[in-house]
């Protein structure tokens, strides 16, 4: 059985001074079947929007494979991407800066129809632009109007039907809900929810909030530094996190009631990704790291119940939660 | 906003539609004086009721001539305003857009811009035979590095923006995003540049004139009659003066709107 | 910061090619023929021909331009045709008038234009904002000439305070030249300082509005070192570099006030090689000038550099 | 008498208003915090205490520090007192320090006359700050520039600066919102140390209920520029009366609520400065509208006509 997407090896460097490169992306494999949500976390810089990027060939990826439906993307020239463009699309952070201010609602959603061979006369590409709307609960009096007039929330909307409108199977969402107030943050959170069951999309969900990946997401892959330290079953990682990262990321996420555990919390930061340590890229910051770890670079292995992780010393697998977590909120 | 802007940008245009009109209607208001009439009996007459800007040191009379002389300005600014801004804005979205040509493109406007637009034009001209479309192209020349590297700086801020990013995920071609997402972001300030570009273009072809390498003297030009009045500015100074002030106030017309449409466009001002 | 200053300055070699590919190709490219130009209407063809060797007007680009750079290395800019006399030597001659022109009006202008600029952007809609943006409308508007008469005709020719004509070197005779200098130079420094004061004001209004500000203004400091230290310490690249940007404005306005002070400079040198179509006079002075601003912009940078700690990343 | 008095405070932008008969009070050494979403104007109430808003702004009513009103007092001598009395820190890191002067220099220029009394003097204290805000190497830091620090050391940096004027109070504007999470839990262990090792008051402003959670002992509930309930956290997060508190409370994603959970709404859209009417802001999304809320909500206690008077 082949999988949706299948990522393999996947490098991509950017160079920022004079034959200085920064490996914002090293050598990362994971694959997400058709339907499944698969979210992607880390901190600021860990490369997890750098590897949406090269999905939608917005970057091209430097070394590594990316099939598509078992068809090899990564090597397609930008014209014979395009066709795959239908079904692969990308919903972007920033609500504001995401929509051209200068068109109409409906000249934004129907972009993609237009480029990307849906064309119909112009009444089909209103009655599907109008469906699209009525899809992400904005009323069809919105497609005369332009980006300014809309609320974030809303905005992000129409970010999400101009994403829709081709009918992809993969959707890449960048941070989607990050820019947004707490209030209207859960509106498009479900929002995203129901058209996933309603579509059967399968979705990149690039994200640094665990909390809300752990509503949307069937499975997490963590990144630290352009590496993948942990992939799995979201429920799996997020109570039994096996990688040091893992558990001290989840262990920072505030919570509603009283004070995490201290004894998990990391100290310092990412070092920079130009210079990343030799070893296990974490050891600088890892309360475990011993002799090996600045030795040795840790594999990728298989961790049990069908995830990995990235760590020479795993913490210990637990048959209960480790982290009482559902006592937590 | 609106408000703050309205009042010079209603005297720029006012100041250009008037020097618009006296350019076109230079033949009936000169009266059937030809500007190129030559009187050796009038030379050097100061301002009078019968000639109310006097006349140069040949006789001919100023008032006509520098009527005529605003259709030289008035041609050179559009033209050169026009001429610069479509083929600046093209290099620079070229370059802007397309990463491979960026560099050689921008070494060679970085060279053209070390010459100041005065010198580059003063040498092109020195090789041309002078004439209104010498001057014309040789100007356009100089202030082509100006206009094409705004473009291309602000090619590239719109072409970071995600508006374009999503454009290209929504599989638009290159023609598309240039034409439709680019273009119109950065119209406003290529056509705030254009006006400026323009003022310079007029102040550039007197200069060239006065110097005596721009248009023929058998033209009248603004730079032209200054040029002639040059040597006896001390005891005549109408014959430099008439010209000069039509220039500024001119030049003031094209700035005036320049200043207010940019301050309506970017109120930061810069 | 040694690494940025050897950085840029490599960074300005192509730069300086392109100035004499371009300054000559544009001389050679242009419709018309130098050699026909240069010998006049009355010239036969075969007196053009003749000039056109002598020139070396007849051998293919690649060769002249490289013989040309191969002059250049040594100093050589070729000879007047006119004169006689070799073109870097009269350079040598004017040098002096036009960069002590230029220099003081920099100086006027600076000490005009960033006052006036940071009182405007300290009070938006004040005094002096509304003086900025009108000085600044009617310094890119007033014609050089205009000024450059109206200041001789008042000052040196009614009055009788300044010289009418001509330069003195300061270390002649420091009075004559201050007689000489102060009118052409301030001429020189109207839409200079105009320049300055626009963007500082602009640039002033920019930083004055920016996050570290608002922590220095809550940190109880004062106003005035608030804009002083924080402020215009923010604010000097870009000026700077505009300041650089502009010299170009001062390099072509030399060349009217020049001609309207009667000054012996590398401007009246270009218009008169110009009207006498002295070819490689022209090719020398407008070369040496475009150095001359490659040269400013470099040491521009450096200045920015040494300011601005980013700027040496 | 509380350290810092706010009473009927309102800010106002070209008519429009936004901060609406805003009062409450902190006391020494406590933490309070003021919660509300982009909009509400949490952030323009701390500028204005501090007299830190455009001049365009039009601020009345009385911010009593000591007693003393600071609304009233000459500019000159409410300059004196940012910094020493009330210091803060900004949200941005990135863009909160001038970019080309040193860290040191930074410092130094804040501390009190007292305090730098000689170059070697000043030196030594703006070292013994960085090290109080867990900077390593600090010395060496003060000859370093802004840009070569990461965010949460700029942070950091930001938080030293205010302790630098030796202040009775600190306001924390979204002090963690522009760092990583690992980051976040740092600053959030710092100030709470440093609070506990100075007595500083800390108002905290934030968006981020878990956060305040964490933090504060009081609550401060702000939407529209309205204060619409304030209540001790723990009374808050367990009871909240107003339906907005609720609802909010309810919005934020629950770590360890499981896959598929769904989020609690709110409704529609925060109301823009000219969308304000005399009643109560909320009403429009509010589940539980009806048409007495078209009138102004009670003035004192839980701004709601069913939360059923003063709290």
């Amino acid at each position: 059985m082949s999988a949706l997407l299948e990522v393999e090896g996947l490098v991509k460097r950017y160079r920022v001074a004079r034959g200085r490169f920064v490996q914002a992306v090293s050598d990362v494999s994971f694959s997400i079947e058709a339907g499944e949500v698969l979210a992607l976390v880390g901190e600021s810089g860990c490369g997890k929007s750098t590897i949406g990027r090269c999905l939608v060939q917005l970057e091209r990826r430097d070394a590594g494979t990316i099939r598509f439906d078992g068809m090899r993307i990564d090597t397609l020239s930008p014209r014979a991407f395009r066709p795959l463009r239908r079904r692969i699309q990308m919903v972007f952070q920033d609500p504001y800066g995401s929509l051209n201010p200068r068109l109409r609602v409906e000249q934004i959603i129907a972009e993609p129809l237009v480029h990307l061979g849906w064309a119909g006369d112009q009444r089909a590409v209103r009655a599907r632009v109008f469906e699209l709307l009525d899809l992400v609960h904005l009323p069809r009096t919105a497609a005369e109007r332009r980006p300014h007039e809309f609320s974030g929330g809303q905005r992000q909307r129409i970010g999400i039907a101009r994403a829709l409108a081709a009918r992809p199977d993969l959707l890449v969402c960048d941070e989607a809900v990050s820019a947004l107030d707490v209030s209207v943050k859960a509106q498009i959170v479900n929002l995203l929810a129901d058209l996933r069951a309603e579509l059967g999309l399968a979705m990149l969900f690039i994200s640094h909030d665990l909390a809300i990946v752990e509503q949307l997401a069937d499975r997490v892959a963590v990144m630290y530094l352009g590496k993948l330290v942990e992939i799995g079953d979201t429920g799996q990682i997020l109570r039994n996190p096996r990688h040091p990262y893992t558990r001290g990321l989840i262990a920072a996420v505030p919570r509603i009631d009283g004070v995490p555990p201290q004894d998990a919390l990391l100290a310092g930061e990412p070092p920079d990704p130009a210079a990343p340590p030799a070893g296990c890229r974490f050891h600088g910051r890892c309360p475990r790291a011993l002799p090996l770890c600045t030795a040795e670079e840790p594999l990728l292995v298989p961790a049990g119940a069908g995830r990995k992780a990235a760590c020479h010393y795993l913490e210990p697998a637990q048959q209960g939660p480790r982290i009482a977590l559902s006592e937590l909120s | 906003m609106s408000r703050r802007g309205a009042v010079p940008l209603a005297l720029g245009l006012a100041i250009l539609l008037a020097m618009a009109f006296l350019a076109v209607a230079a033949p009936l208001l000169g009266g059937d004086r030809d500007p190129g009439l030559i009187l050796p009996a009038e030379r050097a007459l100061g301002p009078s009721f019968a000639r109310p800007f006097g006349t140069d040191l040949l006789g001919r009379d100023l008032f006509t001539r520098v009527l005529y002389g605003a259709r030289v300005s008035l041609l050179v600014g559009l033209g050169v305003a026009l001429a610069a801004t479509a083929a600046g804005t093209i290099i620079g979205m070229i370059a802007g857009y397309v990463r491979g040509l960026d560099g050689v493109i921008m070494r060679l406007i970085d060279g053209l811009m070390s010459i100041p637009p005065v010198l580059l034009a003063v040498t092109l001209m020195a090789v041309m035979r002078g004439s209104l479309w010498n001057v014309i192209a040789a100007i356009t020349l100089a202030e082509l590095p100006r206009v094409a590297r705004l473009a291309r700086a602000s090619v590239q801020t719109v072409r970071g923006q995600i508006f374009v990013q999503a454009a290209i995920v929504s599989g638009a071609p290159t023609t598309t995003i240039l034409l439709r997402h680019i273009l119109p972001n950065i119209a406003a300030s290529l056509f705030v540049q254009a006006s400026f570009i323009g003022a310079s273009a007029i102040m550039l072809e007197a200069v060239l004139s006065f110097i005596g390498a721009g248009i023929p003297p058998t033209i009248p030009s603004w730079g032209n009659i200054m040029a002639e009045g040059r040597s006896l500015w001390q005891v005549k100074p109408h014959i430099l003066a008439f010209p000069a002030l039509f220039l500024c106030v001119t030049v003031l017309g094209v700035n005036l709107v320049g200043d207010a449409l940019r301050d309506r466009f970017d109120p930061r001002g810069a | 910061m040694l690494g940025y200053a050897i950085r840029r300055i490599a960074a300005a070699v192509p730069v300086a090619f392109c100035v004499a590919l371009l300054v000559f190709a544009l001389l050679y490219l242009a419709p018309g023929d130098p050699a026909a130009v240069m010998a006049g209407d009355a010239a036969s063809p075969a007196d053009i021909e003749k000039l056109r060797i002598a020139l070396g007007l007849d051998r293919p680009f690649l060769e002249r331009f490289l013989h040309w750079l191969a002059g250049l290395a040594h100093g050589d800019l070729g000879t007047s045709v006119f004169t006689g006399l070799p073109v870097s030597m009269l350079i040598g001659q004017r040098v002096l008038a036009t960069a002590m022109l230029m220099l003081t009006a920099m100086l006027i202008s600076g000490a005009i234009g960033i006052p006036a600029g940071t009182l405007a952007a300290c009070r938006p809609g004040g005094i002096a904002d509304r003086a900025v943006l009108i000085g600044g409308v009617l310094g890119f508007s007033v014609p050089v000439f205009l000024i450059g008469y109206l200041l001789a005709y008042l000052f040196a020719y009614r009055l009788g305070w300044f010289a009418v004509q001509g330069f003195t070197s300061p270390f002649v005779d420091f009075v004559g030249f201050l007689r000489t200098i102060i009118l052409p130079a301030a001429t020189l420094a109207f839409a200079y300082a105009a320049l300055i004061a626009r963007i500082t004001r602009a640039t002033m209004l920019e930083i004055l509005a920016q996050d570290h500000i608002r922590t220095a203004r809550a940190k109880g400091l004062d106003e005035a070192y608030i804009v002083i230290v924080h402020g215009l310490s923010n604010a000097a690249t870009p000026i700077l570099t505009i300041m650089g940007m502009g010299a170009a404005v001062l390099l072509g306005g030399a060349v009217v006030t020049e001609t309207v002070f009667g000054i012996p400079g590398l401007g009246r040198l270009t218009v008169d090689a110009v009207l006498r179509r002295d070819y490689p006079v022209i090719q020398g002075v407008t070369l040496f000038l475009a150095f001359l601003f490659v040269a400013i912009n470099l040491l521009i940078d450096l200045l920015c550099a040494a300011i601005d700690p980013r700027v040496r990343q | 008498m509380p350290l810092l008095d706010i009473q009927d405070l309102h800010v106002a932008f070209g008519g429009l208003p936004a901060i609406e008969g805003l009062s409450f009070a902190l006391e020494a050494g406590e933490t309070l915090a003021l919660v509300g979403e982009s909009g509400s104007g949490k952030s323009v109430a701390s500028l204005a205490m501090l007299g830190l808003l455009p001049a365009s702004a039009r601020v009345t009513g009385a911010v009593r520090l000591d007693g003393i009103d600071l609304l009233t007092l000459p500019p000159r001598e409410r300059q004196l007192r940012r910094g020493r009395d009330i210091a803060m820190v900004f949200q941005e890191p990135m863009t909160s320090l001038n970019p080309v002067l040193s860290i040191g220099r930074q410092l130094i220029e804040g501390l009190p006359a007292a305090d730098r009394e000689t170059r070697q003097a000043a030196r030594a204290r703006a070292t013994d700050l960085l090290a109080a805000v867990g900077i390593t190497a600090p010395a060496r830091r003060l000859d370093e520039y802004p840009h070569q620090l990461s965010g949460g050391m700029r942070q950091r940096v930001a938080i030293a600066m205010a302790l630098a004027g030796r202040p009775r109070m600190i306001i924390a504007d979204e002090p963690t919102t522009a760092l990583d999470v690992t980051v976040q839990a740092q600053i959030v262990a710092l100030l709470r140390d440093l609070q506990e090792a100075t007595g500083v008051a800390l108002l905290l402003i934030s968006h981020d209920l878990a956060l305040v959670r964490q933090m504060a002992r009081r609550v401060v509930v702000l939407y529209a520029g309205r204060k619409l309930e304030e209540a001790p956290a723990d009374r808050l997060f367990a009871h909240p009366r107003h339906p907005y508190s609720a609802g909010l409370i309810a919005a934020i994603p629950r770590f360890g609520a499981g896959r598929g959970a769904r989020l609690a709404e709110i409704p529609g859209t925060a109301p823009g400065l000219n969308e304000r009417g005399p009643g109560c802001v909320f009403a429009p999304r509010c589940p539980q509208a009806a048409a007495i809320c078209a009138s102004p909500p009670p003035a004192t206690g839980v701004a709601c006509h069913f939360a059923g008077g003063a709290a």
